[in-house]
């Protein structure tokens, strides 16, 4: 086993880093750039039940040290996903992929995992329970530990693939919430996902986003992610992947100090779309540099 | 796309606030008039998208107007300081779909795509017409850039300053059996309305990546949803959708 | 009145700037530097019932356009502070001064409000309940809108001036904790106080705070500052004081639009002591860019 | 304190990972030797304290050794650039209670602020023995120019590589009637053991500001709590209370 090896829900990878949902596709524009084989997986589009167009634009605002996105899950729906996306990417990526599902009800969750549960390359199923749930006010699943567990229990009722929760940190008590997927039987548990936050055009005095207010990421958020992955890591006896404005190599290393078994790279990818080989790259490096043998020592080694 | 550090070889403002930046560096990414490019500027988190002027081998030419922080950042560059690039990306201007008698509409800054565009229609043995849109004289950028490549070219400003008073679509000429236009979005609709031919329009949206990976900049199109960066910036008139 | 002027909770300002509790300490190190009396006001160093040293140190991480701090409170408790801080400053600052105050139980809260009710310098008193509750677990005070509301009834008992309750940003419903504490008597609320973060020192692989766990301040924070701004400005119907990464007029004119009746400084004042002074003499010359006659006209004039 | 604009004069490498920085700007802010400046960077959100070496009315000395993102900035800069530094911080040594014979011990890069500081003392009249530790004979620096102020000058290494072996306790002169110290925390514990008479220590903490407003530096001592970057850096060994 490599230096750089850790074992993610049964499944062995490369390294840690794995581009997170929404910042990768699937996979093609950056195949394009790179063999993406280097990486440990990567976390595909959000992709729900049905095609979704997503928000109106303006859906970018930018701040200092990230930005803001109100895509709104933009994604062909499950099925086009199987029929074109995956025989695509086989293609181009020859290592298990996460797939991100996200949804608007329970049997939305259900009915897109059971499909993807059929796909040989999904090796991880990455639910999403920050969407609004439509019967449930529209607050989000994953503020309420209730509505999370029953989310989860649905999908391991339809799936043998390890289900990674990923979590919201808009959370009071994120472990609550963390603690109630794993007694729902999640095999791991993602965070953070993006923090709400909203900016304002002085010129024309409206949101600069359509939808008013939108996901914040980027390094602005990475003391709050390794907090949250601390915490939730010390909390729960699963795997957590840490995510959250992770931009270099001692990014991805304090992260697993602070509990994470792996890492996903979101906002960097767009900035820099070789932001994720290059981390590959310097983790050797910056691993001697601390005397860091094996990365899977390290991790939940902080003190 | 490739990812390339270009070199400054001159910035000079072309108005009050208009500037020109010629780069050199790797442009094999570069494949059609009407791309882009998408800059990183130290301490902006978001790279900055600006269209091709120009490019050759050796280096591109971009038109870029002051309006916020990352563009005045730019302004202040000297020659000989570098620049981390993203090169060759969007779709770009198609020629071939152009007879022999092409219209080009530019509005404001989105005049600088049109002139590498007109350099491919010319070279091709095809007559151009521009038709370059300002608010006021003072404004005014390229005109003679146009008419030395051998372009007939027409200048409106919406003051009357200077040329035709008016908007590019009040100084359409006779006979053309084709356009292609740049500017903001109420001029693009404008020109859809008042041009009895097919046509390709480049449209501008705020981006996150530039490379279509975010999705931040999509759009309907009769044709699907397209992303600006990726699939656009160039839309062909018919597949437009236009809100309200 | 001039063009800067905004009314909060009935007292005229001559400028929505008041540098933030904890980063001005009671002026003394600032008056040294500049005139503070060209300030609206400023809020002093959060007071305690009791002298605090606060938490062992280190107390200070840096972040990627921010900080972390666990301070813990250090003050010299309130007798001192009505003892001897407040005539020092009454020969430095002309105007009425925010209290900030802090407590540990509901009754912490009421003696030391009582107390300065009675301090002629103080118009306002800044009810910080993001302090843990030791009646209550430990939890803070600023997660629970019950908690916070027992807080604000007790003080708004004890005094006639106005009661402003300083919010927790670490809360999945920051509307329902400031309706509750509307509900209560506040006469305004300000938001937001620090989000909880981390960081970990890759060297001694230990936490770089001594505390583990701090609040996280800065630039990086402002977009999740002008959400919560903007969602309690829309619903309640007392005044709102915004902060939280605060750094130029630009950020103020934000700040106001999404629905800041005034605008606390906090962070910034530790990079740049001139921070507050700078903004104050900028704010004329970028209202002018933006077409504002009066800042009291853009106040939550998002469209 | 005042906030200034210093111009790098020179910066040089005296060791492998410790440099010299001289500053040319307003030094009316400092008047002690032991102070500090606050210095910004760009990119980092803190300001970098260090320690002052030496100042005249025209500049300062820093030395620095690098060991971060901020100091490896620091030693790539070059003269001609300028740094904002608020000036004047911390209380600084008070020689006025040292008796005629000084002794000054410093460990690594607790070493510069001394400089300034005997100084001062030989110019009162002061005899000046100055202990200088360091890991290894590579670490090694300023040997030469406190002997070049008039001081007696002993080194010690942890390694014997160079000077006595062992640390700045095992090489402390006969007689002397005060002290000043500044290196590592267990130095400064071990050197106030070993130490039979009174003096001053300067310490280091995680600062904030650095000028006493967020109190993230604050220490416990016998006559009070204390900001390490305003009543400090510098301590009366009769008032530290030291933990453990």
């Amino acid at each position: 086993m490599g230096k750089l090896n850790v074992n993610l829900c049964g499944i062995e990878l490369d390294n840690p880093i794995i581009p997170a949902s929404g910042t990768f596709g699937f996979g093609y524009e950056f195949a394009e750039l790179y063999d993406i084989n280097c990486l440990g997986t990567f976390s595909f589009k959000g992709t729900t039940r049905q095609p979704r167009f997503g928000n109106p634009t303006p859906r970018i605002a930018e701040c200092t040290a990230g930005m803001i996105n109100a895509v709104g899950l933009q994604n062909p729906g499950v099925e086009q996903v199987i029929a074109q996306e995956l025989p695509k990417l086989q293609k181009v990526f020859h290592k298990p992929v996460m797939a991100n599902v996200s949804g608007f009800c329970v049997s939305d969750y259900a009915e897109t995992c059971a499909m993807l549960d059929n796909q040989p390359q999904v090796g991880w199923l990455e639910v999403n329970v920050s969407c609004p749930n439509v019967h449930g006010g529209g607050m989000s699943f994953g503020v309420d530990p209730d509505a999370a567990a029953e989310v989860v229990r649905a999908v391991k009722a339809v799936t043998t693939k390890p289900v990674i929760v990923k979590l919201s940190p808009n959370v009071t008590d994120i472990v609550a919430i963390a603690k109630a997927c794993e007694d729902a039987g999640a095999d791991g548990i993602s965070l953070i996902n993006t923090l709400l936050g909203m900016r304002i055009d002085l010129r024309t005095r409206k949101p600069v986003i359509a939808n008013k207010m939108g996901g914040f990421s980027g390094p602005a958020v990475f003391p709050v992610a390794v907090r949250m992955v601390y915490q939730v890591a010390h909390a729960v006896n699963i795997p957590v992947v840490g995510m959250g404005g992770v931009s270099s190599a001692q990014d991805v290393i304090e992260m697993m100090l602070a509990g994470a078994t792996a890492v996903e790279i979101g906002t960097m990818n767009l900035i820099d779309p070789f932001a994720c080989k290059k981390i590959i790259e310097d983790l050797p490096r910056v691993m001697e540099q601390y005397n860091i043998s094996s990365l899977a020592d390290i991790i939940k080694g902080v003190g | 796309m490739k990812q390339c550090i270009y070199h400054i070889e001159s910035n000079e403002p072309l108005t009050g606030t208009v500037y020109q930046m010629r780069l050199s560096g790797d442009t094999s990414a570069f494949s059609k008039p009407g791309q882009f490019l998408n800059i990183a500027l130290d301490g902006l988190f978001l790279r900055r998208p600006i269209s091709v002027c120009d490019y050759d081998e050796r280096g591109v030419t971009i038109l870029y107007k002051v309006v916020g922080k990352g563009t005045a950042q730019m302004a202040a560059m000297q020659p000989g300081q570098t620049l981390d690039v993203l090169t060759g990306l969007g779709n770009g201007y198609e020629i071939e779909k152009c007879g022999t008698h092409a219209l080009l509409l530019g509005g404001g800054v989105g005049v600088p795509p049109l002139y590498g565009l007109c350099k491919a229609l010319l070279n091709s043995g095809r007559q151009v017409c521009v038709v370059l849109g300002f608010n006021t004289k003072d404004e005014v950028f390229y005109e003679n850039a146009f008419r030395a490549l051998g372009a007939d070219v027409t200048v409106a400003t919406a003051d009357g300053s200077y040329g035709v008073k008016g908007f590019v679509t009040d100084a359409l000429p006779q006979s053309y059996d084709y356009f292609f236009a740049c500017g903001p979005e109420p001029m693009l609709k404008a020109v859809c309305k008042a041009t009895g031919t097919s046509g390709q329009l480049s449209f501008e949206e705020r981006m996150g990546c530039g490379f279509g990976a975010c999705m931040g900049c999509s759009c309907k199109t009769l044709t699907g949803y397209k992303r600006i960066c990726k699939e656009g910036p160039v839309l062909e008139k018919e597949e437009i959708r236009w809100e309200s």
